[in-house]
């Protein structure tokens, strides 16, 4: 019933490159987002290691938010509801730095990712409004 | 009776505790960030309050989704630093002020705003990382420690006017102790960075320089600034900025600035400092030393 | 567009809940209680909303001490009852409506309500007692239910005045929901009644007799009565009657009442109800059988 | 440090056979409300009927909190930070009734307590503040 809705226009919708971890966001993701702060725990890690499908199959989980952690896809898990700060513990679970899942979401290497941010970091203009840069 | 002796805010940036709690405080990549802290810490040593109310954000550590609450108060004796994923962080406990965070808990919810109370509460980055940046590593915090947990994970926020006048009513509370405390609000957060999505990595010095004059000059009508500007001009996660509403709110119009510090790169964000005098209460008690801050 | 089209207000003794599971309703102490929800349980037959805004308390059941929640708002699909102690109620699980309740959240958020979100949430007879008296034992509630749970164990509560504005700004809320959804607000707790230490069983009848009058009459005057009245003439427990604000601080000034009905004794509480209709809301699709409720 | 300085005058104070549940109750009562929602979990009733002053001793209580929930003295627990709604998972763990534990705060019988309130309850008339019935 109440999914029928269309959904709301968000004020946001228009940043390029940036997804709003808004109410309806956090819905989608719960589970998504509670599996991931299960890795806090290290017996949690260490079943996760070691059977990655089987733990996941634990959790309420779409079989799409399923394959965006196996696949660690961070910006299609996002799109499915999890939060940067929560699909962090996976990165952590699997040993990488932030700056390795930052780069890796960009789609930029790691080394250029570090550089862009030496060199003062990804400027704000052309950034501001999906299509901007034409 | 207490009184709000000055503010600062600054950025919890997790990397920069980690550098710290590493010993890589002296390498080129950190060697500016930690200068850039010199002068506070000084001017902090000569300033110590009785006590920091300090606002800053759980980051997926303490909190889970189960339950998020817009402003929660510590009301412990005591807070432990959170294991993150890598541990514990290596500094000291963090020791509340129950007494007066009872009076702040009866005093703010008469004053209409919502709190929830924390009884037992654990304190991420968000929290030990300024207390570092301002304090070193010494062996216990010098002083109490009443944590503010903001909800920013989740959008939206509270308003930058509302946490404004957050900050104002926790004023008005403070000055309504009857007891003689010295008592610090810090801001934490920020400045613009993105943690998320092709667009991670944005960093934005003309807002964040804007940002920081208008918090010196112009307080009120910055804090108005709509959350979409946060979103847009600062990245998703630049909306911490918030909190520092907080602080600017809690401090008097007499209050200035001695104090600003800006630096990127700091990992994925811009660190931001800046620090404010109560013109009457910061001079109390001053270390008048050579060298010292005034 | 969503619309509220009445509310009420009913005492949530958890006696009532176990004289009806036990299936006592026509035992002498009981038969009364039961008889004085029948015109109401008619009128919610024929006035069922899709959605209520249902604001009640935890009494030490789903909240300890750890976390204290000033106002929590229920995100969650289901809410399953919570075991007091004797085993959970045999009542249907509560389903929520999380598209209406993230909107409530986000709307409420940004007009300066400091929620708590609570996506996973047991609800205890502060919520279920009230249902059992409206519906009576169906298999399944009839309607949404968004729980609200007020903190009112630990002293202070929200003041009225602070309820008032929460139900004002969640009217402007449902009003903005894009949905042409029929809402109904309730109020829970109170009347007169003190649970605890030497004075425990007070029942002050005037006391109750002017609230349910001045609830109907003169609610914004109402809603300024200081805490120190509910403790000293409503009984500690009585404080609980702080709730009943939020659901006419959601009524608009044409709301009239249409029913009341007050007992004593039920347990160790006053029991009262009243019920309030919008002038349009409430009438449209409303059953015109011979002997429902206008 | 912070407990040198005198308590806080209180409006709610001069209300008679009333302790109100604030900050400053809750901070004293703290472990005491939370051992007492501890019983809302089967083990821990069985643990706690096993040997009552063993499982006390598990929670840093003060020793007049664990003697008053030895003697079911609920005014007492009252007095050192308890809240009713805590407290009476010891009533339920006891299986008594709430009117029981009711009756016991007032040094009444629980028969004359049930009939005060068929009776209409106490009446608030010269009980509004300490010491006004002289
Ligand atoms: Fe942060
Ligand atoms: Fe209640």
């Amino acid at each position: 019933m109440a999914d029928a809705r269309p959904p709301r226009t968000k004020p946001y919708a228009d940043i390029p490159g940036t997804i709003v971890f808004d109410a309806e966001q956090a819905r989608k993701g719960y589970h998504l987002n509670q599996f991931c702060m299960s890795l806090m725990q290290a017996p949690n890690r260490e079943r996760f290691k070691a059977d990655e499908r089987a733990y996941l199959d634990e959790w309420p989980l779409t079989e799409d938010q399923k394959q965006a952690v196996l696949e660690r896809d961070l910006n299609r898990c996002m799109q499915l509801g999890g939060n940067i700060y929560f699909l962090a513990k996976i990165g952590a679970t699997d040993g990488l730095s932030f700056q390795y899942m930052a780069a890796s979401m960009t789609g930029m290497t790691q080394e250029d990712y570090a550089a862009m941010m030496a060199a003062g970091g990804r400027s704000p203009e052309g950034n501001r409004f999906t299509g901007e840069r034409g | 009776m207490a009184r709000i002796t000055a503010g600062l805010a600054v950025s919890h940036i997790p990397a920069v505790g980690a550098a710290w709690d590493l010993g890589k405080t002296q390498e080129p990549y950190w060697k500016p960030v930690f200068e850039g802290f010199e002068w506070s810490k000084r001017w902090m040593a000569a300033n110590t309050p009785d006590v920091i109310v300090l606002v800053y954000n759980d980051h997926a550590n303490a909190f889970s989704l189960e339950l998020i609450p817009t402003f929660a108060l510590g009301m412990a004796e005591r807070f432990e630093p959170c294991d993150e994923g890598w541990g514990p962080r290596p500094v000291p406990a963090v020791h509340g002020h129950p007494q007066l965070a009872a009076h702040l808990a009866e005093s703010l919810i008469l004053d209409e705003f919502d709190l929830t109370l924390a009884n037992e509460l654990q304190v991420d980055h968000g929290l030990t990382v300024p207390l570092t940046l301002l304090f070193g590593g010494p062996a216990a915090w010098p002083c109490r420690v009443i944590p503010l947990a903001v909800s920013v994970v989740q959008y939206p926020p509270p308003t930058g006017l509302r946490c404004s006048k957050l900050g104002a009513a926790i004023r008005r509370a403070v000055e309504a102790y009857d007891e003689d405390l010295t008592v610090q609000v810090w801001g934490t957060g920020g400045m613009s960075h993105q943690l998320q999505g092709p667009r991670a990595g944005l960093i934005n010095t003309p807002f964040d320089t804007a940002f920081l004059d208008r918090l010196s000059t112009d307080p009120e009508a910055l804090a108005r600034t709509p959350h979409i500007e946060y979103l847009r001009e600062a990245g998703s996660e630049g909306i911490e900025l918030v909190m520092w509403h907080v602080m600017r709110g809690a401090l008097s119009a007499e209050a200035r600035e001695v104090r600003r510090f800006y630096h990127v790169p700091a990992s994925n964000t811009a660190l931001g400092h800046i620090i404010f005098e109560e013109p009457d209460g910061g001079s109390e008690g001053r270390d008048t030393q050579e060298g010292s801050p005034r």
